[in-house]
């Protein structure tokens, strides 16, 4: 039930784009397709849930050590790593979710949501169970986010928008939009 | 390169938020007012900075696979030390107990080392000009970046609480509309300072820049 | 040194090593062959990874540069234009200096000369009203004057003139890119040769019937009478259709051809006003010359 | 009890004013020019030359081809020239002028009105013969009737549908000559049915045209196999897949025909012109052709000969109206805006409208507000203001996955839209060019 | 510029330096800022602990004690300001769940009297522009020098003393709810402290 | 014949339907609740109504006129449609400032941003209300006191405790916060459903009076402006899911059998880390439906063209989300009433609704 509560609260009244902030530039950047969006929120699904449990581990180390103020350095390093990894192994073991997924995941090492993530883990001091759950359920609210989000942008497409605001502003506005929306779902656990 | 123009272009031509739109996640979450915009500014400039000036010097001695993983440990570093130092000097709460600078930033601290702009500027520009150069470059889109945060943040507060850099504006301002209101009490449109206006300030802030961009062009 | 250095030390290096190790051997197992084309633009790429350009990551990017036929559509707004030259370079792709054209549009049915004889009042665009119907003048070859290749030209070198109805192409402008040639329903734009100072002679009509008939459609259409075809030195005009026809590239533009066609159909842009007395034929050519010459060398 | 189709459909007023007017036969024009090509397919060579004399009836230009059909002169003088002549839209298409002089038939034709019931040709020998005699489809499409007749291998045929839904508003040519030639229309069902070699055939006639229900009904009781099938009113229901839809609720299925779903259409009118052909050797170069308008002082229902221009027509309705702003070759729906009235009648017209300047103006053009009342009434459920939009961009890809080719141009999209957008021309728009692109890739 | 050729070799290299270089100089700004870092933290709870007690001139931050709150399973927590070894006053960490957003923590300052000093609002959730109003003035002025023992704490709805915040009524009984436990809880404590003393 | 023919490809007839006569439907619907709102708020109601949709009208005219320079089409009626929804969706009594602010953002924000008409993914009348709502939530929660006539026209700010009240959701809302039972929470507030019917409420201008708002969906359904299919799914939605939520109690222990109510025991997060049985009360489904501006969200605003889908199939899915949102808004979440969000969510929605929910093509195989 617990966990339940935790997967309904970052998905729908904190979610990591629209009300924490995090993974912008992919929201921003990769929102044009409803098809692209797809295979970004399962890349990032992936990769978040794995680099959050590798962090949670270096964690372990860190904190047993007293040197928890290499945190950032410590987590970018294997993440980088670990999304390089994954996609060597994947391009060769499965080149059809290489295609897929794979051209999603150099974006993806450059993307606050997934070190964010690592480090609330660690700020909320999950355990290792709540944490997969907390990283796979932001995820969710990434995908979310961003398939609706492409879905809306794909409709303006068609939509005669101004020039001035065509592009990038009319994105954000939209996002704007739409956190005011999700605005709603506050407190709802 | 004039060194002079290297510098400026941060500021409008190639803006890392206005221009190329990388670094959204620091530029909505630490915007809710000016003082916090330029604090968040000011800490990337200074990796920023850092990072380039030691790239530029590194970079002929950087085997080219492992180039990425070796600026990666770098700007983390600096990332780290910009942390550790804001951590230990600007975390001193505000006289009525409001949220130090370091807490404001929080979490968007760690995340300048995601920061594409940090990382961008480095292979592309510090790894192949003099160390000068991209020290000045560095300066130049750093400030750039500050400047936009910081504009985006003064937009925010005024809109949103009525202030700015702290200082209230409201009490005069709000009775010009109707001095019967709340509104005198400075209540801004709040909206502005919770995350739906952080997108809708900068959208319509982006759009602005562009006409301007467009007009000035012609 | 305290035991945090240490520990700070063995930790990252520790880290770093082993991740590189793995890596390299990993990298090494899983080894797959792709385009070497593909590293190499991706190494000239800032590797931002930023998603800036619409492709998910700096790689996705060299890939999509790799495999198309042309930049279209693909800019790295970090690296610049810096960065896609030299993407360029690798892909040996800036070798394609086109001979410079420009578009010309072969019609001059404006209101006065082709006055209208129905009212169209369906979906304003060319490409729907020549579907059904030839064009509300009675000449069913003329321009319709929708503006399709208005639409179609992204760079803004095309407008209709209120006062004639008729494009007009902005010969600064254009690039000769051809979109408006594609557009064009009744196929009456054309590219031709860049001359000096933009200077052209071409016949304005597309209209093939017989004179005649032709000429009570619009007043200045080509009645395929073949005097221009007489008159060229050159060899530039060939008749066809019951039109004339004039090659840019053989034509010298002397302008003999000009004043002898009896509807005015044949124009002339971009030449300093006549002088009263006819010029010798020597002067026109000898004055014409360099400017054929210069035309590859220019733009 | 009433059927129709389910999907889509709107009710524009009717406006049938020539419905009580007959069928009236009127004098020979001058001239008459007659295009070669009159039907979908490939058009006709002409097999006749300048200063020919020709008799009425006479074969004068040829089928080239399966999908081509024969053209006979439909009035007898000489050939004049053989020239190009604008269609409807201006174009000009090649045609054969003819001066009229007397009107001598064929020998062949039997001129006699009296009712033929017996059939004596063979399955095989029908086809030949409707294919020899030029026989196209009148129901609009003037598709050449001997294709259609000719089940292909594999497929076999159930039901022969009679279409005399005539769901356009104002035309009134088929239920004219429901009322008047019920019995010949019965014996050309009869060919028919031998023709595809089906036992049964359905009448379709909408709730409108009581009178043309009850004339058929009792026309056909005598026929085994042949009955009467009242539909309720609703545009498009003439369509052909609307109408096996209503009649036998089997859907034609995406991209296919009738004859898939053992269906095969016929309009009344082509089935007329088969009985006339079979029964009585007479080729088709006449046809009935409704002369309307809310301004025109006599709406009437003309027996016209192939080629006679549309301006001879109207004058004997009783002149062209001061205010007319709009001449409309066909019904108001899917008829075409000829651009003047020297355009001849051909095989596939039905009717001539005339509108009154006040209405053949569209409606302004207003932005697409995504009501969907265009969807709703889409008959094929398309969703026309996307189609549009997307023609109206040149999204040719996205345009086939969204079936724009199974747009049967109804019009019913742009007739309901609130917004006065001119949806069907840029479906059309689309269509073309999604088309040009299958054909490419085959 | 020419780039280095990649070898094994090097890259191993490469990569060792640059973490030795970047981990050794870490350490180093680490055992820097170290001080400063806990210097800072400490500060932050003494300040707000300062704003609501008196002058005092021990370190509360490390004179603290923790009691059962009287919800079962909760604890509240006490910090003791003092002067020269008398107590001048308490600063009590307390909370109420029923606020608008759930969870609301005060830090209130109470004078050994029980009489309220001052009030800080360490956590919330509340609405901007609504429940936030309780760390303004025109609401939280209410408070100090009230002694909860004569002051009704509770909105005035509820027939209390304290004016509640326009549109929060909620907020403002949840704040008032906080106090109460918080005084509570002091008397409690007083009250077994002396029974100790007894 | 001298006058020139015209031509067009057909179809040459029309329906004689227009933006403008849909729209003027809209408002005669709009109508009956607007004259409800008058006789409880007096001036205030026509006060605010006729501002908001003025302030509507000059925006969208300044904009295209001056900022977008396309073809102003204000005479389209669908600026003041939204003024009108968005003068439904305030309390009376709002300061000009606000209303007029709420008028820029939904027509500037929420309508001419995407190109005007026809274009914009959000209902702007609510885009304009949830941005007000946001901003300015004293004013926004505060409802006036209905006195008729005498009813201020516009409340100082100093008069906003005396003269104001909250929404029967609202009431519930907070009295459930501070641990009250529902029957008792109303029976102390004294509202009954002839209340509710006849607008006799606390509320914004437009949600009172239930009856008056389905006098407006009979007249949209008759002429045939909107189908049944979004109000209709909204509505039962939200009946349907209020009412497990509601019969869910009588398995459960702790019943309170009143004419309005229950409670349930309900797992609550309440902690950072502890999970705690709460009390759960929940008012009867017809006690949701005619508060909170159910009813003009599903008649009025979720069925607006622009941000609906476009097939029925589409349109049922829409309304049954708009419902469960509603609910669990209203139910679990910090507002009390949550059509407006629910809304706006699904608007959210709407295209990806399109995209892959498709009429039923003809002949498919
Ligand atoms: C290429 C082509 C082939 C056709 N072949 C057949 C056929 O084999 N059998 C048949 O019954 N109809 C056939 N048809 C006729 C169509 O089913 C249809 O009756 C005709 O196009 C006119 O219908 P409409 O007026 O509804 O458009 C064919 C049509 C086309 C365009
Ligand atoms: C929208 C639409 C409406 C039609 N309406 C009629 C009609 O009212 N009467 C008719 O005979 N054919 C109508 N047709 C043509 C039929 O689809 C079909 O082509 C015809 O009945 C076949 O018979 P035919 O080949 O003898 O013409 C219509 C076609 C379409 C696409
Ligand atoms: C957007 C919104 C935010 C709210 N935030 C708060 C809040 O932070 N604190 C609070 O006590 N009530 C809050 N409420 C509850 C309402 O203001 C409620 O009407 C109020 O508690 C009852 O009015 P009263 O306080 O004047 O009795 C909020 C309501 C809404 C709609
Ligand atoms: C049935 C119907 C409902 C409408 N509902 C709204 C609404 O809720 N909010 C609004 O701003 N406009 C509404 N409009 C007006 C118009 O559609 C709206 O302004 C567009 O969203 C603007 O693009 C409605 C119009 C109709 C016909
Ligand atoms: S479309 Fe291309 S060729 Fe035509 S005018 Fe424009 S730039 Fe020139
Ligand atoms: S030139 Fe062609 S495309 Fe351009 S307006 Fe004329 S007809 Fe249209
Ligand atoms: S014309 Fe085509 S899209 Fe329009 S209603 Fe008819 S079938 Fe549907
Ligand atoms: S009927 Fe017209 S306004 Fe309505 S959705 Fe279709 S195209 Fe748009
Ligand atoms: S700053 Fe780019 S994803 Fe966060």
């Amino acid at each position: 039930m617990e966990l339940i509560l935790l997967i309904i609260g970052t998905v729908f009244v904190n979610n990591i784009v629209l009300s924490q902030f995090l993974g912008i530039c992919p929201f921003i950047g990769v929102s044009g397709r409803v098809n692209t969006s797809v295979g970004m929120s399962a890349a990032v699904a992936f990769v978040m849930v794995l680099a959050t449990i590798v962090t949670y581990i270096i964690q372990l180390l860190l904190d047993k050590l007293g040197i928890a103020f290499m945190q950032t350095v410590t987590y970018i390093l294997v993440i980088a790593a670990l999304v390089q990894m994954v996609e060597i192994i994947l391009k060769k073991v499965s080149p059809a979710l290489y295609s897929a997924l794979g051209i999603f995941l150099p974006l993806i090492t450059t993307n606050c949501a997934i070190l964010g993530v690592a480090i609330l883990v660690y700020q909320k001091e999950f355990t290792l169970l709540p944490a997969v759950v907390y990283a796979f359920s932001n995820a969710l609210g990434f995908g979310l986010a961003l398939i609706t989000f492409s879905g809306i942008r794909e409709q303006l497409e068609l939509a005669n928008i101004p020039n001035g605001v065509k592009g990038v502003p009319i994105a954000f506005i939209v996002a704007g939009i739409l956190a005011m929306a999700f605005m709603g779902f506050a407190n709802i656990v | 390169m004039n060194q002079w123009n290297n510098f400026l272009k941060g500021f409008i031509k190639e803006n890392p938020v206005f221009v190329f739109v990388l670094g959204m996640c620091p530029t909505l979450g630490t915007t809710g007012s000016a003082i916090n915009g330029l604090g968040m500014g000011l800490a990337t400039t200074f990796v920023l900075v850092l990072s380039n000036v030691f790239i530029s010097l590194l970079a002929k001695y950087i085997p080219d696979k492992v180039r990425i993983p070796s600026y990666i440990v770098i700007i983390a570093s600096f990332v780290t030390i910009v942390d550790l130092l804001m951590k230990a000097y600007t975390n001193t709460p505000g006289p009525n107990g409001e949220p130090s600078l370091y807490d404001n930033l929080g979490l968007f601290i760690p995340l300048i080392v995601v920061n594409c702009i940090v990382l961008g500027r480095a292979e592309a520009f510090a790894s192949k000009n003099s160390v000068t150069s991209s020290l000045v470059d560095g300066l130049g889109i750093g400030l750039g970046f500050a400047f936009a945060l910081t504009l985006l943040g003064a937009i925010r507060e005024i809109l949103g609480s009525m202030s700015v850099f702290g200082w209230k504006i409201a009490e005069g301002f709000a009775q010009l509309f109707n001095p019967a209101t709340e509104y005198k009490q400075g209540d801004g449109m709040i909206a502005f300072v919770l995350a739906p206006g952080a997108f809708l300030a900068l959208g319509y802030l982006i759009a602005f820049m562009n006409i301007i961009k467009k007009r000035y062009a012609k | 040194m305290s035991m945090i250095i240490v520990y700070t030390i063995a930790t990252l290096s520790g880290i770093g090593v082993v991740s590189a190790i793995v890596l390299y051997f990993v990298a090494q197992k899983f080894k797959v062959y792709e385009d070497p084309r593909i590293d190499e633009v991706e190494n000239s790429l800032p590797a931002a990874n930023c998603g800036g350009c619409g492709y998910a990551g700096c790689r996705n990017f060299a890939e999509a540069c790799v495999k198309s036929e042309t930049f279209d559509g693909l800019y790295c707004p970090v690296g610049g234009n810096d960065v896609m030259s030299k993407a360029a370079t690798i892909l040996g792709r800036n070798a394609v200096e086109k001979e410079p054209q420009v578009a010309v549009l072969l019609c001059n049915g404006h209101c006065d000369a082709s006055p209208k004889t129905n009212i169209y009042n369906g979906a304003t665009t060319c490409a729907i009203e020549s579907a059904l119907y030839g064009g509300d003048t009675g000449c069913t070859f003329g321009c319709l004057g929708h503006g399709d290749c208005v639409t179609a030209c992204t760079f803004n070198a095309i407008h209709i003139d209120t006062d004639t109805g008729l494009p007009v192409v902005i010969d600064d402008k254009c690039t000769a890119c051809g979109a408006c040639v594609k557009a064009c329903p009744k196929g009456i734009l054309e590219l031709r040769k860049r001359a000096k100072a933009n200077r052209k002679i071409y016949v304005a009509c597309k209209n093939e019937e017989k004179g005649a008939i032709a000429k009570k459609s619009c007043a200045v259409a080509c009645i395929g009478c073949g005097k221009c075809f007489k008159v060229c030195p050159y060899e530039a005009i060939t008749m066809g259709n019951n039109l004339a026809y004039i090659d840019a590239d053989k034509c010298r533009l002397c302008r003999k051809c000009v004043s002898e066609c009896p509807t005015q159909s044949i124009i002339e842009v971009g030449f300093p006003p006549r002088k009263i007395k006819e010029e010798a034929p020597g002067a026109v050519t000898g004055e014409n010359a360099p400017a054929d010459s210069s035309n590859s060398v220019s733009n | 009890m009433l059927k129709t189709f389910k999907t889509g459909g709107v009710h524009p007023p009717e406006n049938k004013l020539s419905s009580k007017a007959g069928i009236a036969s009127l004098p020979l024009p001058k001239t008459v020019v007659i295009p070669l090509s009159q039907h979908l397919g490939v058009p006709s060579k002409a097999i006749v030359c300048k200063g020919d004399i020709v008799k009425t009836g006479q074969l004068i230009a040829q089928s080239e081809g399966f999908v081509s059909a024969n053209i006979h002169s439909p009035v007898s003088g000489v050939v004049t020239k053989i020239d190009k002549t604008p269609d409807t839209g201006g174009y000009k298409k090649d045609a054969i002028f003819i001066d009229v002089q007397g009107d001598e038939w064929i020998e062949t034709i039997d001129r006699s009105t009296e009712l033929n019931k017996t059939i004596n040709l063979t399955q095989g020998e029908i086809v030949k013969k409707i294919a020899e005699f030029g026989i196209v489809g009148l129901g609009g499409a003037t598709f050449p009737a001997h294709v259609k007749a000719s089940v292909p291998k594999g497929k076999t045929a159930e039901y022969l549908i009679i279409n005399g839904v005539e769901c356009e508003p104002y035309l009134t040519s088929d239920h004219a000559l429901m009322l008047e030639k019920a019995e010949e229309i019965c014996v050309g069902i009869e060919i028919m049915k031998k023709a595809i070699g089906v036992s049964k055939a359905i009448i379709g006639i909408e709730n409108n045209k009581p009178d043309a229900i009850d004339t058929m009904k009792r026309a056909s009781t005598g026929y085994q196999g042949t009955s009467v099938q009242a539909l309720k009113v609703k545009y498009p229901q003439g369509g052909e897949k609307q109408l096996i839809k209503a009649i036998l609720n089997r859907e034609v299925p995406s991209g296919g025909l009738p004859i898939d779903i053992g269906a095969v259409v016929f309009n009344v009118g082509s089935i007329f012109a088969v009985y006339e052909a079979i029964q009585k050797n007479k080729p088709l170069f006449e046809r009935v052709v409704t002369v309307t308008g809310k301004e025109i002082a006599k709406p009437s229902n003309f027996k016209v000969r192939i080629g006679t221009p549309i301006s001879y027509l109207i004058d004997l309705a009783g002149g062209m109206p001061e205010n007319t702003g709009k001449i409309i070759y066909g019904g108001p729906m899917m008829g075409k805006a000829a651009i003047n009235t020297e355009i001849p009648v051909v095989k596939g017209c039905s009717g001539i409208l005339l509108v009154s300047s006040g209405e053949s103006c569209r409606k302004a053009i207003e932005p697409c507000m995504r009501c969907s009342k265009c969807v709703s009434a889409c008959p094929m459920g398309l969703e026309p203001y996307l189609l549009a939009v997307l023609g109206e961009k040149s999204m040719f890809d996205r345009l086939e996955a969204e079936k724009v080719m199974d747009c049967i141009e109804c019009g019913s999209c742009s007739y309901t839209c609130p917004s006065g957008r001119p949806l069907l021309d840029y479906i059309r728009y689309g269509k073309t060019n999604v088309g040009k692109i299958i054909r490419a890739r085959k | 510029m020419a780039k280095k050729e990649s070898t094994f070799n090097n890259m191993l290299i490469t990569l060792l330096v640059v973490t030795l270089t970047a981990s050794g100089s870490l350490g180093f700004v680490y055992q820097l800022t170290k001080d400063a870092i806990a210097q800072a933290e400490a500060n932050k709870k003494n300040l707000a602990i300062k704003r609501v007690v008196p002058e005092f001139n021990n370190k509360p931050s490390e004179e603290f004690f923790k009691l059962p709150s009287e919800t079962p399973g909760d604890t509240i927590c006490f910090y003791v300001a003092k002067l020269d070894s008398d107590t001048v006053g308490y600063a009590v960490e307390t909370y109420s769940k029923n606020a608008f957003g759930g969870l609301l923590k005060l830090l209130v300052g109470f004078l050994p009297d029980g009489t309220i000093n001052n009030i800080a609002v360490l956590e919330h959730k509340e609405t901007p522009g609504l429940g936030t109003k309780m760390t303004e003035e025109k609401f939280s002025s209410q408070f100090p020098g009230k002694n909860p023992a004569k002051f009704i704490l509770k909105v005035r709805k509820d027939d209390g003393e304290v004016d509640a915040i326009t549109a929060s009524t909620i907020t403002s009984r949840a704040y008032c709810d906080a106090v109460q436990r918080g005084y509570n809880s002091l008397k409690q404590h007083q009250n077994t402290e002396k029974g100790g003393e007894q | 014949m001298d006058k020139l023919i015209t031509v067009s490809p057909s179809p040459h007839v029309h329906s004689g339907q227009s933006v403008s006569k849909l729209m003027y439907w809209v408002i005669i619907a709009m109508l009956p609740a607007f004259a409800v709102s008058v006789y409880f708020f007096g001036i205030g109601a026509i006060y605010l109504t006729l501002l908001s949709v003025a302030s509507c009208v000059f925006f969208e005219y300044i904009i295209q006129k001056y900022l977008l320079k396309t073809p102003v089409r204000t005479s389209d009626g669908s600026a003041i449609v939204t003024g009108m929804l968005l003068a439904f969706n305030l309390p009376s009594g709002l300061p000009p400032f606000i209303v007029i602010v709420g008028a820029l953002v939904a027509i500037g924000i929420g309508k001419m941003t995407f190109g005007g008409l026809g274009n914009n993914p959000f209902n702007p009348a609510l885009v304009g209300r949830v941005f007000l709502l946001l901003s300015f939530p004293t004013r926004m929660t505060k409802y006036p006191v209905a006195e008729g006539f005498g009813t201020p026209m516009i409340i100082p700010s100093e008069a906003l405790d005396a003269s104001t009240g909250a929404t029967p959701l609202g009431i519930i809302k907070e009295g459930i916060k501070s641990g009250d039972g529902i029957g008792q929470i109303l029976q102390s507030e004294g509202l009954s459903y002839t209340d509710l019917f006849t607008g006799n409420i606390g509320g914004s201008l437009g949600e009172i009076a239930a009856s008056a708002l389905l006098i407006g969906f009979a007249i949209l359904l008759i002429k045939k402006v909107i189908t049944w299919h979004i109000p209709v799914s909204v509505m039962g939605t939200v009946l349907i899911f209020t009412g497990i939520l509601w019969l869910f109690g009588f398995e459960g222990h702790q019943i309170v059998l009143d004419r309005t109510g229950i409670s349930l025991p309900l797992l609550q997060y309440t902690d950072k880390n502890t999970l705690e049985l709460v009390p759960f009360h929940m008012a009867d489904p017809l006690f949701h439906l005619l508060t909170g501006g159910l009813i003009l969200g599903a008649v009025f605003m979720a069925t607006d063209y622009v941000t609906s889908p476009m097939t029925s199939k589409g349109q049922l899915i829409f309304g049954v989300g708009i419902g469960i949102i509603t609910v669990l808004i209203r139910v679990f979440g910090a507002y009390p009433e949550g059509v407006s969000f629910a809304i706006l969510i699904m608007n959210g929605f709407t295209p990806l609704i399109n995209r892959y929910v498709k009429p039923r093509r003809f002949g498919k195989i």
